[in-house]
């Protein structure tokens, strides 16, 4: 089996640059994502947070060469392992996919076909990418994985059907899938999101351990901020297709610099926080992909654009910009001193308790 | 009109006064609302209790493949609960997906007819009403459902929607149903103008206000949201939480708050109640389930939710983790239901059932080795009131006393834990 | 999973005793006199009494019924009239259980007449079934694939052309130019595998089948089109992409796989209600199967032979909803039969 | 196939056509035969049915068709009608099982014959004077025989009560009911009387036109189970033995049969070796058979057919085609039946007839190909045929007086009337023809098309037909087998039911010349009595003819000899029919 980790060194494994997607619909243009960078490094995590329609799942769609190819217009670059992919024909995407670059999704029950039984889904995913093995090596691959992803008695749960899976077994299933042929990058979208929090934290448990013993770069899209706290290392935060905000998880949680992350922290209750603050909703409702506010799209929902000067905020788009925190840590938005208005505004409202602590 | 609508004189008068009296109410009170500086609704004990749920059970039966198609067992899907509801107050029920959580909510709205105990609401058993009975009064119990995209007729206008309560029971005059539409469509923070658009014309946070509107309609005493924001993203979340809470407040709705979110539940309601495999396995204000734990369970779950403060330090938390998965209803363990996966569990509690047992003021839980984290007592604390040794054995020279709380509502006395004597307020 | 099937079966038993006593009060509370049939031309009032007695129409039809239902239950014989039977127990015949009845038209007992009818038709149907399905779904996938494209609208626009057509009139045209006119055929006969062996089987049924076939084949396009369609849009098949599949490997397999629960049901039902179908086309092509027989038994009054049709029909539609049932638990793992 | 077996089986045994060939050939052939090579014997002729029979047992045979070529081929009777195309010599019976036509006594009640010595069944058995006698008797088993022509039920001289033959057949007689009918037709040795309780003067006719009297073995008797079974005595045998209602049969020679005991020239030439009868019973048999006889291939070279060329078609008979055409004058009469309870103003019943537009009718039924103007109910080539002076003149209706008469009958108007017929689309048209004549003298006309009903929704007394449209062919060539069974109230008309007296006509005027009639020793006196009835029928406007149904037929390059005789009903004389080598 050739990698294409020959032609690259060390760098981060993937590298997205300047990818927009754009699909043209009767109704107009979508612009699914627009001008979107981001690198992530072998053993690493980058979270991308964003509601349904922020495009945080469309590049990952790309990656694998997913996307409809007769209705979707890509432009920019993805680089995996170092090798261009874009442009690549579908039998060169097919080789990669589910080989080096995997993904898990998110409603295990609706991702895994209903009528094939689970040892048969796993052991296909295995001889796609190993023609030569035979149907016992891949069988024997499939309950190994099955046993390493935690599922007692895999010998005999591999003749089971989906449904007959918890719904934590069965996105462990998902998982030993995903990983069954060694991939360098996994994409989990929401890989959590349709389970009880203590199946959650038993997932995320087994994705970490997992990340650490093959060392693979892994992208995770979620809506959780606190999925994305504990889990990953770097954070990006979409919104109507673009990067709003990016950079380490730390610097992102604790100082935000974009009033749309500074919506998400203050719109989610904390289990720990003080229940007399209310929740700040961001007003209004994430904008249509077909016509994307003027300007930084977030303006219409943004409760600051006041204190920029003039009609800054609905005219021009804000670049995404080094912010103070550090020089890893880039936002879009067009406020002078985010970080002020922040500490003086938005903190005390959601936690006080912080506040004082910071102080 | 039959014999039972009669009955309840005084509620009746009082709703006749809302809705024929002022009707503006509603909407100079929504003014208000606005201004309203916010603070977290409080357990307030001085409330009387409006629905009173004893000992209630929900066993669907399982019929074998045979040719007879006998009951070969149940799934006890809510396997007695006691709880009590107090006027305009919030009880929390959280729990796992198949816990009972919803099936409580519906039993309470009388979508399913209860196996066995008693729902009491202003004096009335529910549980034993006939549907017809139950008629007049449905409008004082209300839901409000998960999904808005399934839950709203795409058929019907949002007018329609939200008016067919009125007019299916009559509360309203035909003339004057739109103007109490549109009054409710602000309430829920809508444009009046919308009431003959369709569902499918609205957005996910709109349609569940829509659907919120609908419950307001009959102006009930008792709202049932199961998992009102679940379907919805993150920034509508909290718009739709907010609405509730202004809701509540306004008409001073009692509320049972169904959702798997403990961060969400916490915020909303004063007294939570964790469920776990058809039952209660603990009940407290919120700083005893949120600060003082007492059952394993609630433990885990409570350290299994991803924290965004973890973002300071980095990397996972230490948490409780749970082996395993959530035994079948069908079948569930003896003794304790949740031994199979605790991490104290002790030979009793395969043998014996903890009662829950009132351990605070207002905090009941339900485990033999009640105790806060990582100080499991050696000894089960229930034994000595259940008359059993501590491997669950009857133990001879001790004879069972009266369980502290065991009742839906919360004792004057409670068994002290720290002390092992009865406490007091 | 038998239990269910016997407990199908005992509902089905009962829908099918409530079906016959329908058949027999309808046939009552029509105009027609069947013994006047029976009588012939020149029959005067006394003559037809004395036919309707020998018909066994005489007596009130919850008599007859009754009678009926004996039958199937233990076998009759025949001729009804006791008297007639103890004169000339040559002439008696026996029709064992279960006894669909004895059509006094053509002095045989019903079963005798589907046992010969039943063949044809269920060659017609089988034929037919595999014709329709096979184009049906290989048309469906390939609309599905090409989904928007002038090969998608082509197919769509093409079956619903031949749809649009009158089955009655595409066997009149296949018949009339394809058999008779270009002789591009021989003139379809029936022929049994015993007589002519498999390919005279065949041949012949070649284009009534083609009729029948094309009757549905419209619905099935479309119906596997949308099914496909459908499944290609499902969580599953992003899966089995992202596994690295070939998109082979995921159409026929994947999506096909799901889309044909339904087309399983639909496939099942529609051939237990082909009767329908049959009767134009077997009238159109003389084939003398049960499209023709209930025909026939219309025209000519034959009570027993449409109550036997109707109680075959019946068990048809009974016997295929559980064959359907059963089968959708075996392609479905998540259906269980109980 | 309730209508199917009206048409057709109505067309039994008509009266000789021969002449009437000659006349109204209509275009292409006047001579049907011609072109034909002469026939001799060998090879194998197809006979394609457009319909299923209806029986193969002797007594229950009611098809025309059937009963003229089976007496060729299978079953042959104690006389029979000659292949004679003279109308009058084919009319007249000649001997064939018996030796002579028979003797009547006086008063014809009583009729003798005496049976051939050597006539034998397929299976090398005689054909006794018993076979005949049981072969009558089964008749009297209506309950089991059903079915078929049972005028003898009472004509023989058997006990009767309230006017039935108490003999119930010869299955569940008793020794002594079975004593009495053996006396009602006597045997002795190979002579055979028939006695009868009433004079039956065409008794001859009968028996050579029906079946009802032939002879039948009991010994090959299963009652009901014999339906399909052929025990033959012609010179052809049944392959098998069993015809199967939806294919036919095929008839081979049968070895037992001696041609010496017949008369070939006059009844049967008996020339192909073997006969294929295939059944095509679709709705579209006449259009299928008659494009493979155009089309002419292969075994259809070879072939003829029940199955009359569709007016639809007939353009496409040109050229080669042509010279395989021939198209002959039918038994069968259209005509128009008045209801005699809602029509009862003579005024308006003439009034109906005299605007009715014959010549549109037959142009909307395809034209002169299929039909001629009929003067009367009674087909032209019956003996004793005369037109009816009511129906004489013009064919095109006469509204002006239509008009008049109208205005005379002090209804109301415009008179309301509702025309019954079966539909199908050339009937819509014929009678849209009829309606717009009728409409012009001052009628209101409800077209009423129906379904397979048809004709038990006509037979109620309490229908809201006024006019119904119907048709009919003689049994024999006797009006005996048209006025009675038409319009005799007597046996006809009940509470519940008119059966085939449509119009529910009574009229005790025409019933005592019915009466008469029957009673009527000579042929001469009966056909005088029955030509009066007519007239009274016209008088009284019970039915207004329209048409004498012509049929077309197209037959195989390869047939010899093929013509249509009296006897045949119209249809092929396959007695005469034989195939090229």
């Amino acid at each position: 089996m050739t990698s294409p980790s020959n032609s690259f060194d060390d760098g981060p494994f993937l590298v997205v640059d300047d990818l927009s997607v754009r699909f043209p619909t009767s109704d107009g243009v979508v612009s699914a994502v627009s001008n979107l960078s981001y690198e992530v490094e072998l053993g690493k995590t980058l979270g991308i947070v964003g509601e349904s329609g922020s495009g945080k799942s469309v590049s990952s769609m790309a990656i694998l060469g997913l996307h409809d190819r007769r209705s979707t217009e890509l432009s920019g670059s993805i680089r995996v392992g170092g090798d261009e992919i874009l442009g690549k024909g579908e039998e060169a995407m097919r080789a990669l996919r589910g080989n080096d670059v995997a993904m898990i999704f998110q409603d295990a029950l609706a991702a895994l076909h209903p009528y094939f039984r689970i040892g048969k889904q796993l052991t296909e995913a295995y001889l796609a990418h190993h023609p030569s093995a035979s149907k016992r090596d891949a069988e024997k691959r499939a309950i190994e994985m099955l046993d390493r992803v935690g599922i007692p008695q895999p010998d005999m749960r591999f003749k089971d059907y989906p449904h007959q899976f918890s719904g934590g077994m069965r996105q462990r299933v998902m998982i030993a899938m995903a990983l069954i042929n060694d991939p360098k990058l996994v994409i989990a979208d929401e890989p959590t999101t349709a389970l009880d929090v203590t199946v959650q934290a038993q997932i995320l448990d087994l994705l970490q351990d997992l990340q650490r013993e093959f060392n693979s770069a892994i992208i995770l899209i979620t809506h959780d901020l606190g999925v994305v706290a504990e889990f990953a290392d770097d954070v990006m935060v979409m919104y109507g297709g673009r990067a709003v905000e990016k950079g380490p998880a730390k610097d992102i949680l604790v100082r935000p610099e974009m009033p749309y992350t500074w919506g998400l922290l203050s719109s989610i209750p904390d289990v720990e926080a003080d229940t007399n603050a209310k929740l700040i909703p961001i007003a209004g409702n994430p904008p249509s992909l077909l016509n994307l506010p003027s300007g930084c799209s977030f303006h219409p929902r943004c409760p600051h654009t006041g204190k920029v000067p003039g009609n800054l905020c609905s005219t021009e788009l804000p670049e995404l910009l080094p912010a103070r925190s550090g020089p890893t840590h880039f936002k879009r938005c067009h406020l002078a001193d985010p970080e002020a208005v922040y500490r003086e505004e938005v903190l005390p409202e959601i936690a006080p308790d912080l506040l004082e602590e910071d102080r | 009109m039959t014999d039972q609508s009669t009955g309840g004189l005084p509620a009746e008068e009082q709703r006749e006064a809302v809705s024929n009296g002022e009707a503006k109410t509603s909407a100079e009170s929504l003014e208000n609302l606005i201004d309203d500086s916010h603070s977290a609704a409080m357990f307030d004990p001085s409330k009387k209790p409006v629905l009173t749920v004893t000992d209630l059970k929900m066993h669907f039966p399982v019929k074998s493949s045979g040719l007879l198609r006998r009951t070969v067992g149940h799934v006890k899907a809510v396997d007695g609960v006691s709880f009590e509801l107090r006027e305009g107050q919030s009880l929390g029920l959280v729990g796992e997906s198949g816990c009972g959580k919803s099936t409580t909510g519906r039993l309470i709205t009388r979508l399913y007819d209860p196996t066995e105990g008693s729902i009491e609401f202003e004096g009335r058993d529910l549980a034993k009403l006939s549907q017809r009975q139950l008629k007049p009064r449905r409008r004082d119990i209300q839901m409000i459902f998960q999904d808005p995209y399934s839950s709203l007729n795409p058929r019907h206008t949002v007018g329609a929607i939200v008016g067919a309560p009125m007019v299916i029971h009559g509360t309203v005059p035909k003339k004057q149903v739109l103007k109490k539409v549109q009054e409710l469509l602000e309430v829920v923070g809508l444009n009046p103008e919308h009431y003959n658009r369709y569902p499918n014309e609205f957005s996910g946070g709109q349609r569940q206000r829509i659907g919120i509107a609908r419950s307001l309609a009959l102006q009930p005493k008792v709202l049932v949201a199961d998992e009102p924001v679940s379907a919805l993203d993150v920034s509508i979340q909290a718009q739709v939480i907010n609405l509730l809470q202004d809701i509540q407040k306004e008409f001073g709705i009692a509320f049972l708050f169904i959702a798997h979110d403990l961060a969400i539940v916490r915020h909303f309601s004063p007294e939570i109640a964790v469920m776990y495999l058809g039952k209660i396995v603990e009940i407290g204000d919120r700083e005893s389930i949120y600060k003082n734990a007492h059952h394993p369970y609630t433990q885990a779950l409570l350290s299994a939710v991803p924290d965004i403060k973890q973002a300071q330090t980095g990397g996972r938390r230490e948490r409780i983790r749970l082996e395993g998965d959530v035994p079948s209803p069908v079948n569930p363990p003896s003794g304790c239901h949740f031994r199979t996966r605790c991490p104290i569990a002790k030979e009793i509690c395969s043998v014996v059932e903890p009662p829950l047992l009132q351990i605070d003021q207002r905090h009941k839980v339900a485990c033999h080795f009640a105790s806060e984290v990582g100080h499991a007592p050696e000894r089960p604390v229930t034994a000595p009131l259940l008359g059993v040794d501590e491997y669950g054995a009857p133990d001879p020279g001790a004879s069972p006393a009266e369980i502290p709380g065991d009742g839906p509502g919360y004792a004057d006395t409670w068994y002290d834990l720290a002390n092992n004597t009865r406490g007091r307020a | 999973m038998w239990a269910y099937v016997v407990r199908r079966c005992l509902v089905g038993v009962a829908l099918i005793m409530a079906l016959t006593l329908i058949t027999f009060a309808l046939f009552f509370a029509s105009p027609v006199d069947p013994a006047r049939f029976a009588c012939g031309k020149n029959c005067s009032a006394e003559q037809r009494d004395v036919t309707r007695a020998a018909l066994g129409y005489d007596k009130p039809f919850v008599v007859q019924w009754a009678g009926y239902l004996k039958g199937l239950a233990v076998g009759r014989d025949f001729p009804l009239d006791a008297e007639q039977r103890a004169a000339a127990p040559d002439q008696v015949t026996h029709c064992a259980a279960p006894c669909l009845g004895y059509s006094h038209l053509d002095s045989k007992t019903v079963n005798e007449m589907v046992a010969d009818a039943l063949p044809i038709t269920a060659s017609l149907a089988i034929v037919a079934l595999v014709m329709w399905l096979i184009g049906g779904v290989l048309f469906g996938i390939l609309a599905a694939i090409h989904q928007g494209s002038l090969i998608d609208r082509g197919v769509v626009g093409g079956t619903l052309v031949i749809y649009a057509f009158p089955s009655f009139a595409i066997a009149v045209f296949l018949l009339q130019y394809v058999a008779v006119k270009w002789g591009i055929v021989p003139l379809p006969r029936y022929t049994e595998i015993a007589d002519g062996g498999l390919w005279a089987w065949f041949s012949n049924l070649l284009l009534p089948a083609l009729t029948l076939a094309l009757l549905y084949l419209a619905g099935y396009v479309r119906m596997t089109r949308a099914f496909v369609l459908e499944s290609l849009s499902e969580d599953y098949i992003r899966t089995a992409k992202a596994k690295g599949l070939k998109s082979r490997t995921v159409v026929f397999k994947h999506a096909l796989r799901a889309a044909l629960t339904p087309l399983v049901t639909m496939t099942g039902l529609d051939f237990a209600s082909l009767l329908g179908g049959a009767i134009i086309t077997e009238r159109v092509f003389t084939y003398h199967g049960l499209g023709m027989l209930t025909v026939d038994a219309n025209n000519s009054s034959d009570l027993a032979v449409l109550v036997g049709i109707v109680l075959l029909a019946g068990m048809i539609v009974i016997i295929a909803n559980i064959v359907v049932d059963v089968l959708y638990a075996y392609i479905d793992p998540r259906v269980k039969v109980a | 196939m309730r209508s199917k077996l009206r048409r057709i089986g109505a067309a039994a045994a008509a009266a000789g056509l021969g002449l009437s060939l000659a006349a109204c050939g209509g275009s292409g052939s006047d001579d049907a035969s011609g072109g034909d090579a002469e026939g001799s014997k060998g090879g194998t002729l197809h006979y394609l049915l457009n319909a299923p029979i209806e029986s193969a047992d002797p007594q229950r045979v009611y098809y025309g068709f059937q009963l003229a070529s089976w007496r060729r081929t299978l079953y042959r009777g104690l006389v029979a009608f000659p292949m004679d195309k003279d109308e009058k010599a084919g009319n007249t019976p000649v001997a064939d099982l018996a030796t002579d036509t028979g003797t009547p006594n006086e008063d014809a009640s009583s009729w003798e014959f005496t049976i051939k010595d050597g006539v034998k069944w397929e299976d090398g058995s005689d054909i006794t004077c018993e076979d005949f006698r049981y072969g009558a008797s089964r008749v009297f088993a209506n309950d089991v025989i059903t079915g078929g022509p049972n005028y003898t039920l009472s004509y023989l001289d058997v006990p009767q009560k309230d006017g039935k033959p108490t003999y119930p057949g010869p299955y569940k007689a008793t020794p002594e009911q079975q004593a009495e009918f053996d006396k009602a037709i006597a045997c002795d040795g190979n002579k055979i009387t028939y006695n009868f309780n009433k004079p039956w003067a065409d008794f001859p006719l009968a028996a050579a036109g029906m079946m009802m009297t032939d002879p039948y073995k009991e010994s090959f008797d299963e009652g009901p189970k014999s339906e399909w079974k052929v025990l033959a005595n012609g010179p052809y045998k049944l392959e098998g033995g069993v015809w199967d209602k939806n294919k036919g049969g095929t008839m081979v020679r049968n070895e037992a049969y001696d041609e010496k005991t017949d008369d070939p020239e006059k009844l049967r030439l008996a020339l192909p070796d073997e006969i294929v009868w295939s059944v095509d019973g679709s709705d579209e048999a006449s259009e299928i058979i008659n494009q493979r006889l155009i089309a002419d291939s292969g075994d259809d070279q070879y072939a003829i057919t029940t199955g009359r060329v569709p007016a639809t078609m007939l353009q496409q008979v040109t050229g080669a085609v042509e010279e395989r055409y021939s198209n002959v004058l039918s038994p069968y009469v259209r005509y128009l039946v008045l209801n005699a309870k809602s029509m009862t103003n003579p005024k308006v019943r003439e009034a109906l007839k005299v605007s009715t537009d014959i010549d549109s009718v037959i142009k909307a039924q395809g034209g002169d190909k299929i039909g001629v103007p009929a003067e009367s109910l009674v087909n032209p080539v019956t003996p004793g045929y005369q037109d009816n002076p009511a129906f004489e003149g013009d064919n095109a209706g006469d509204v002006e007086a239509a008009k008049k008469l109208l205005e005379e009958s002090g209804e109301k108007l415009p008179y309301p009337i509702q025309l019954s017929y079966a539909k199908s689309p050339t009937n819509d048209a014929a009678m849209g023809a009829l309606q717009q004549k009728w409409e012009a003298a001052g009628f209101k006309v409800t077209l009423d098309g129906l379904g397979d009903t048809y004709y038990d929704v006509i037979s109620k007394p309490d229908k809201k037909s006024d006019v119904m449209l119907a048709g009919w062919g003689n049994d024999w060539p006797s009006m005996m087998t048209v006025m009675p069974p038409l319009f005799d109230s007597r046996p006809n008309v009940s509470a519940t039911d008119c059966n085939n007296d449509y119009g529910c006509y009574h009229s005790d005027e025409f019933n005592k010349k019915l009466d008469e009639a029957a009673n009527a020793s000579d042929l001469d006196a009966q056909i005088k009595a029955l030509q009066e009835s007519d007239e009274i029928l016209g008088k009284d406007v019970a039915y207004i003819p329209l048409y004498v149904e012509k049929f077309n037929w197209l037959r195989g390059s390869k047939v010899t000899g093929f013509d249509v005789t009296p006897a045949s009903s119209s249809y092929p004389e396959i007695g005469l029919i034989g195939v090229q080598n």
